[in-house]
């Protein structure tokens, strides 16, 4: 075995070498971003368009990635679902992060029974697994992206607002918050110039692994064919869609499964990136 | 002795908390059913009848199912039938709840323990053989690694091993749970879908500790390599692995869903998911009592161990 | 002895024991029979009815029962309890049971007979005996309250044990009164997800897969070691709509409507099978009630619109047609089965070609039932078997007869056609044979113009077979009647 | 022969030497004390020796361990000296024991002898840790007694040479004087010790050779007797001189100024624990009021309670109001500590316009800092990047702008070196007199309290019940802090 004896100080662990975290990380996901904001004016084709013979062509010049099962275009779905896999992924995200953050400070600022009564309702929260979450509200309300958010929004704030009120309470308890809190500040400005500083780079790390599961999420919810109303092109309900023809026609599942996979992995590597540059982020979540 | 009284304490908070979860998912379940857009018994008479819903069959349904009746009144009786330990009878079979429910717990948790218990034996080996090359190749092999297996969706992984495994080399049956080794797949989706996070976990515990001073200092104190390892550094290594037990239980049952359509096992996530959109609601809420219960459960017991093996940590943090 | 278990699996799962749900099911496996039943030929036949007559004034239908035969837990059948069968098939009130459409004044035991008298004559008394849950189980199977509680029947196999939703155990019932099982053991198993059936069908794991989706049929067949026998079955698949809504109480809307869409494209593209697209709503699985010389539907898009301009349609600002201040536009819900996202995607797209908008929502026939329930239905889809009693009649009575088109959903919702209904009652009436076929000639007429269900598909029916069972042992029934497994022989 | 010498040490970080040009030698039998200010890179100097010096911070010299010479670069050559002949007492023994191992076990397993644990207990207990502390959990100890487990560690070391970082910190007066005896015993068993301290009195005690490291080098170093006594130069001189035992005793006025804080039969506590009861006192504007104590008695409490920041259990307060904030303010023991850590110190006084009446204490800033020595260029950097001294002068210019009426002060200078100590506390004796602002300065160091308060104040424990408030201003015999 070997000596791991570099220990005398933490110092920062380079987990990912920068230039790995671009090309896998930023790179891709910067660039499906980009698909997604401006993909429809790119787009020459109209992702719903069909044309049942050209049903299960393999890839070829008018089909740059093959047709799918009705013969519409997989290289145009792809793109206008990088719209909404990754816009619901990440809408959510900022949604639950937003009122994560919110009821995290206050419940951390204010204490007593604020904490408890939030704390206690992210508990039971966090108990119910968020796919079973997203696919039950998804289920009941009959599909569509407003219900998928709103699954995936009731089931992440908790995570946010718990990794606010852990990071904030410590925050708050230290010295410099005490010493502001002394000379009159008000609680926005602690929050602002205090604790947001601290929170930030967990925050942006949860949220950007949050951002790759949710689209993993979104892809299973998808497969189980609860995800959005057809024919809008999601990712997961492309694969659902044509998983039956996996081993006739693999293209019409690789194509997405691929997005899924690159989008995923540039989530998880930037997250990944930002939680070894601050160590501990197992433990506080 | 003041530490066993710690744990009793905490023990007994586990319990009301697992009770207080239990009845709030079961709630939260039948006020889902409840909140619903549509009429109730439509639902209930298509999962009876399928194909052959028809306007009186919904009749039937909804006199058969006593979904005639007041809400709180159907309330109730499902207190009632549960304090009997049955749980009611499903609105859509006719059968008692509790066999059923139990059956499908039992699919879910033998696929779940076989599953995490090979995820959490690789990833243990994993964790030290990595974590202790910090930095290195191997290390980063391993999370770049990770992070790809981190992204592919478990249908996917599933569907992967049942290609290769059930239909090209038939060595195991590709769904059900009525062949010899029928969880063996199921089991090794699940483990491959838990892997990458948990042998992180597992990776950072080690690096974590082996960033901390002690261990240095144990060799500056004279100490061999393996006592170190094992005797300061193991317990404070196992804590953080321990301590994901929870979001790991969440995680697994999330993905035990799919892994049941996949394989066509009556899992317990699926029977709650089935029955919510069935309107079963006696069914609803039994499964979703016995989630709740797993999940408070072994967020308890890994709560207790996380205390046990190390006390600093027992401080009123009750649940989770 | 042998001890290998035929593995089979089918799409359907148990959902409950009571009659209504899924005696069907039962039947299939070959646990309960009914009196008459349907050869996989489609022809009537004994069961446990040796045989049957009738009055000449068409009242009485006396069926003598068959004796010695016993059921599963050792008791005899006897007339008595044939009548206390048929006594509670009466009181249902589900009208998509056959024998409480029967009009049935009394029921009696008539030495080993049971005589059954009508308040008018009817034609088709034993072929609504062949219906599912008229299925006749012994007196054990039901608790005090009269719930099923176990299935007690009369087949060559007896339920062993049933495990949950999917899994049932059969062993061949020695004292069967016919010819016993060929195979001791079979296994069950439901199985909903269709990609997991074909999985299980390649991996070799089923024996038998009964009713494997059509658009699996390809990759199955492909993966070698099972052989797939094919049938063309009497169930449509087609766009159902309200005849009182203003979208469609013209007849040359839903002639338009039929016509804009790509019948050759779907059955190819989606079912994999040119032949699947249908031009009339009987399939040749019914060969008397089809009309083998009426062309294909082939799509007109020009014709369509024409059509749909002469009802007083005009493309709005959108491009979506216009009458009077309403859209051409309605929600469809989009069911669980495995053609269904498909389907209605590529008619959502061909639709909106003519300027029809269809809205596509998740659900499959409940939110259709209860819009229909509450009037708010416009256009959904009907997958009908009209072979569920052999006699097509019977399924066309239910769904557009007076007495109970009101409450009917899968054929067309509140559509009323007297020449329809005079031709339904003058074939269940007919005591003369000509009679009845003139009748039968307008109802196919009628169906085919009128168009109360835009035909759109036919379905196939497939069983995967694997090599280690016997090709041609095994019979494939197109009416869905029953897998008769217990004809099934093992390879060897 | 010297054991260990230490040759031309420079330890630098990018850009910027920490150490440079290091000479230090220690032979066996003799203890060499390094002094210097906080942050001047003395631990640094013994984590070289050892072969521990982090990454990205570079190492040159050499060091010669027993006649074996070694590059200062060389760390695994270094590594394999440990326990045989190098061992550390670090400065933080909490991150040295193994977190979840009991104190005795972790004694015990550096005994090589017949009977580990009884031996182990028995050089507990010479550390004065008493029996019932043996079985404890590093965690479950206070840092005083984690520190004695360190030196009963340390006392069974087999190495020739120790090196002891601050091993008296945290202790009172007689804990010191047991660890002092067990590096005396060392030394006289033949041992080299390299001790680096604060405590002037623990040198003067234990110390052989003294050595004075300042910006960057060492600057004096010599024969202990010496050095302490005529210290040549400046750095060293000031150092000693710093010493509040050589400072001259204030003496006793009576007070005719107005009166801040008022408190009548206070009792105080955390949660529902009554730590005191029946406290009343008050303080005089202009004043400095010490108050002294056993560590673990209330004083952080007390000042807590009239800080506003902890609740009172009983009794009232009566407080000095200003533009709507308290005119209380509170002065910390980690000066760096009380300044945003995301944003640079200017950053953070500028903010102070965000608070009622912040624009006009904004612009007493650059008076204040001129007053207080300090220069602009402190402003651009970040707390962590600011000496103690800096950050405890800039902390009391920036609580003086708001014009406060007084001043908590606890331990505020417990974690500065001797001379930084003693600048700090002239301000703030400067701060009294002239700005007339009452001071209530929390302390352990009854010198300290003896040099510069005009009231002292005792919080001392009852044999049963809550602790009660004394004065002692003119109480003859010191009592025990
Ligand atoms: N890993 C590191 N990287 C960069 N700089 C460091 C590192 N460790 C310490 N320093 C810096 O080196 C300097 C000396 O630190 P050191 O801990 O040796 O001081 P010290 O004299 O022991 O102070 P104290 O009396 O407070 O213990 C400090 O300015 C510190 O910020
Ligand atoms: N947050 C807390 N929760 C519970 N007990 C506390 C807390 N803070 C302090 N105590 C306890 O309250 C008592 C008084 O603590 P306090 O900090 O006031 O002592 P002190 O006199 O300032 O000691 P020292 O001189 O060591 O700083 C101690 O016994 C301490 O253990
Ligand atoms: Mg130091
Ligand atoms: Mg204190
Ligand atoms: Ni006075």
């Amino acid at each position: 075995m070997t000596q791991p004896m570099r220990a005398s100080s933490p110092g920062r662990v380079r987990r990912w070498p920068p230039g790995f975290v671009s090309v896998f990380g930023f790179l891709p996901l910067a660039i499906t971003l980009l698909v997604a904001l401006f993909g429809p004016w790119l787009l020459t084709t109209n992702p719903n368009r069909q044309d049942l013979a050209a049903a299960y062509a393999p890839p070829s010049a008018a089909y740059v990635l093959g047709a799918d099962d009705l013969g519409r275009s997989i290289a145009a779905r792809l793109v206008a679902g990088a719209r909404i896999s990754l816009g619901i992924a990440v809408v959510g995200v900022l949604a639950s992060l937003a009122t994560g953050l919110l009821l995290g400070f206050i419940s951390a600022f204010h204490g007593g029974w604020v904490r408890q009564v939030v704390m206690r309702l992210s508990d039971v929260i966090l108990a119910c697994p968020s796919l079973l979450f997203v696919i039950l509200v998804s289920g009941l309300l009959g599909g569509g992206i407003g219900a998928i958010l709103f699954g995936l929004w009731m089931s992440q704030w908790p995570g946010f607002a718990r990794l606010t009120a852990a990071v904030a309470s410590k925050e708050l308890a230290a010295d410099h918050v005490e010493a502001s809190r002394l000379l009159g500040f008000r609680p926005g400005y602690i929050f602002r110039a205090h604790v947001m500083p601290a929170i930030m780079p967990y925050l942006t790390s949860l949220g950007a692994l949050t951002v790759g599961a949710n689209v993993l999420t979104i892809s299973s919810v998808g497969f189980l064919g609860l995800g959005l109303r057809p024919p809008d092109a999601e990712w997961g309900s492309m694969i659902a869609g044509t998983m039956t023809y996996f081993r006739t026609s693999p293209h019409m599942v690789l194509a997405p499964a691929g997005a899924i996979l690159i989008c995923t992995l540039s989530a998880t590597v930037i997250g990944e990136y930002y939680s070894a540059r601050h160590q501990g982020i197992e433990e506080i979540a | 002795m003041r530490r066993l009284r710690g744990l009793g304490a905490v023990l007994i908070g586990h319990v009301l908390a697992a009770a207080g979860v239990a009845v709030a998912v079961a709630t939260l379940a039948f006020v889902a059913v409840q909140m619903a857009p549509g009429d109730v018994a439509f639902r209930i008479a298509e999962a009876r009848y399928g194909e052959r819903i028809s306007l009186q069959t919904v009749d039937q349904a909804r006199a058969a199912t006593g979904m005639d009746q007041n809400v709180m009144v159907q309330y109730l009786r499902w207190v009632e039938s549960s304090l009997t330990g049955q749980l009611g009878r499903s609105m859509v079979s006719g059968r008692p709840v509790m066999p059923d429910v139990w059956r499908s717990f039992q699919t879910t948790s033998g696929v779940a323990v076989t599953g995490v218990g090979l995820a959490l034996f690789m990833s243990l080996i994993i964790g030290f053989a990595v974590g202790m090359q910090q930095d290195r190749i191997l290390d980063r092999a391993f999370l770049f690694a990770s992070a790809i297996l981190s992204s592919v969706p478990s249908f996917l992984i599933g569907i992967a091993l049942i290609t290769l495994f059930a239909i090209t080399l038939r060595w195991l049956p590709a769904a059900g749970n009525n062949r010899p080794g029928y969880a063996i797949l199921p089991s090794c989706t699940l483990a491959l879908a838990l892997l990458p996070d948990l042998s992180r976990v597992a990776r950072n515990a080690v690096v974590r500790t082996l960033q901390d001073f002690y261990p240095t200092y144990g060799r500056i104190k004279g100490q061999s390599w393996p006592r170190i390892v094992f005797r300061h550094a193991f317990r404070p290594t196992l804590v953080p692995i321990v301590a994901y037990f929870g979001p790991l239980v969440a995680h697994t049952i999330g993905g035990l869903v799919v892994i049941d359509v996949l394989f066509n096992l009556d899992g317990v996530g699926t029977r709650l998911i089935d029955s919510v959109l069935a309107a079963d609601i006696p069914m609803a809420m039994g499964a979703g009592l016995l989630i709740g219960v797993s999940v408070v459960a072994v967020n308890g017991i890994s709560d207790i161990m996380v205390q046990l093996l190390d006390p600093r940590l027992s401080t009123a943090r009750l649940w989770p | 002895e042998d001890q290998r278990i035929l593995q089979i699996t089918s799409p359907r799962e148990i959902t409950s024991l009571a009659l209504a749900d899924t005696s069907y099911h039962f039947r299939r496996l070959r646990v309960a029979e009914t009196l008459v039943t349907i050869t996989p030929a489609g022809k009537l036949a004994p069961e446990l009815a040796e045989s049957w007559s009738v009055s000449d004034d068409g009242l009485v239908w006396t069926f003598v029962i068959r004796s010695g035969v016993r059921f599963h837990d050792g008791t005899e059948l006897t007339p008595a309890r044939v009548r206390d069968a048929i006594e509670l098939m009466r009181k249902s009130r589900n009208n998509t049971e056959m024998v409480s459409q029967l009009p049935i004044s009394s029921v009696d035991v008539d030495g080993g007979a049971v005589k059954i008298t009508l308040t008018r004559p009817f034609g088709l008394v034993p072929d609504f005996f062949t219906d599912g849950p008229a299925i006749i189980l012994a007196p054990s199977s039901f608790a005090a309250d009269g719930s099923v509680t176990q299935i007690i029947g009369t087949g060559p196999y007896r339920v062993a044990k049933i495990e949950g939703k999917a899994s049932v155990d059969l062993e061949s019932f020695p004292d069967y009164w016919g010819e016993p099982a060929r195979i001791g053991r079979v296994h069950f198993t439901g199985t909903t997800s269709p990609d997991t059936i074909a999985n299980m069908a390649e991996a070799g794991q089923v024996d038998l897969v009964l009713g494997l989706p059509q658009a699996l049929r390809d990759r199955v067949a492909a993966s070698g070691g099972v052989r797939i026998k094919p049938v063309q079955t009497a169930r449509i698949l087609g766009p159902i709509y309200n005849a009182k809504d203003v979208r469609f109480d013209d007849p040359a809307e839903r002639k338009a409507v039929s016509i804009a869409l790509d019948r050759k494209g779907i059955a190819t593209a989606i079912f994999k099978n040119p032949d699947a697209a249908a031009n009339q709503l009987f399939s040749p699985a019914l060969p008397d009630w089809h009309d083998p010389k009426l062309p294909p539907i082939e799509r007109n898009l020009a014709e369509a619109k024409r059509l749909l301009a002469s009802a007083g349609w005009a493309p709005g600002p959108d491009g979506v047609l216009v009458q009077k201040g309403t859209r051409f536009s309605f929600p469809v819900f989009v069911g669980k089965q495995p053609e269904m996202a498909p389907l209605a995607q590529a008619i959502q797209a061909q639709l909106a070609e003519v300027g029809i908008e269809v809205v596509l929502e998740k659900g499959s026939q409940a939110p259709v039932l209860e819009s229909v329930a509450n009037g708010s239905f416009v256009f959904g889809f009907t997958r009908r078997n009209y072979a569920a009693v052999p006699d097509p009649v019977a399924t066309l009575l239910v769904d557009y007869a007076e007495a109970t088109s009101a409450q009917a959903v899968w054929g067309g919702i509140n559509y009323h056609n007297a020449d329809l209904e005079s031709a339904l009652q003058r074939y269940v009436s007919a005591t003369r044979d000509e009679d009845r076929a003139a009748a039968r000639d307008e109802l196919m007429a009628l169906s085919n113009s009128d168009l109360p269900v835009l035909p759109l598909i036919w379905y196939d029916y497939n069983v995967s077979i694997s090599d280690r069972v016997d090709f041609d042992s095994v019979p494939v029934d197109a009416l869905e009647v029953s897998f008769w497994i217990d004809r099934v022989k093992w390879a060897d | 022969m010297k054991s260990l010498v230490v040759e031309n040490l420079t330890i630098a970080t990018e850009g910027r030497a920490i150490v440079d040009n290091v000479t230090l030698s220690v032979s066996s039998g003799e203890i060499l004390a390094i002094l210097g200010e906080t942050g001047s890179g003395k631990s640094l100097v013994a984590s070289a020796i050892m072969g521990l010096i982090p990454r990205g911070v570079s190492v040159s010299g050499r060091i010669v361990v027993n006649g074996r010479s070694l590059d200062a670069a060389d760390r695994d050559g270094l590594r394999s000296l440990w326990s045989k002949d190098l061992f550390l007492l670090p400065q933080e023994p909490l991150n040295a024991l193994a977190p979840l191992l009991r104190a005795d076990a972790q004694v015990a397993e550096q005994i090589r002898g017949r009977r580990p644990r009884a031996e182990a207990c028995a050089a507990l207990s010479a550390m004065q840790v008493d029996p019932h502390h043996h079985r404890k959990r590093p965690f479950e100890l206070s840092g005083g007694m984690a520190q004695r487990v360190m030196a009963a560690i340390a006392s069974v070391t087999r190495a020739g040479i120790i090196l002891a970082d601050e091993p008296t910190k945290g202790l009172d007066v007689d804990r010191r004087h047991v660890v002092a005896g067990v590096f005396d015993t060392l030394r006289t068993s033949g041992r080299a010790i390299l001790l680096i301290t604060h405590d002037i009195a623990l040198v003067r005690a234990l110390a052989d050779q003294v050595a004075f490291l300042d910006e960057r080098r060492i600057v004096e170093n010599g024969p202990a007797a010496r050095v302490l006594a005529s210290p040549s130069t400046d750095y060293a001189r000031r150092y000693v001189a710093s010493d509040p035992s050589c400072w001259p005793a204030r003496p006793y006025r009576r007070s005719y100024t107005g009166k801040t804080v008022e408190a009548e039969r206070l009792r105080i506590g955390i949660d529902d624990t009554v730590l005191a009861d029946e406290l009343t006192f008050h303080c005089h504007a202009g004043h400095i009021t010490a108050l002294l104590g056993r560590s673990g008695i209330g004083k952080t409490t007390l000042g807590r309670t009239l800080l506003g920041l902890t609740r009172p259990l009983g009794g009232t307060i009566r407080r000095p109001q200003a533009e709507g904030r308290s005119a209380l303010q509170k002065l910390h023991q980690d000066p760096t500590r009380v300044f945003s850590p995301w944003q640079a110190v200017g950053r953070s006084l500028e903010d102070m316009r965000y608070l009622a009446g912040g624009e006009g204490a904004l612009r007493q800033m650059p008076a204040l800092m001129q007053r207080f020595g300090l220069r602009d260029d402190v402003l651009g950097r970040r707390p962590h990047q600011i000496s103690g001294g800096e950050a405890q002068r800039l902390a009391l210019a920036r609580i003086l702008a708001l014009k406060p009426r007084m001043l908590i002060a606890d331990e505020p200078t417990s974690r500065l070196d001797p001379p930084v100590q003693e600048q700090v506390i002239r301000h703030l004796r400067a701060i009294a007199d002239i700005d007339e602002l009452a001071v209530l300065l929390i302390t352990h160091d009854l010198d300290l309290a003896h040099a510069i308060a005009d009231r002292r104040m005792l919080l001392e424990a009852q044999d049963t019940g809550p602790a009660r408030l004394r004065d002692v201003t003119r109480s003859p015999q010191a009592p025990t802090a």
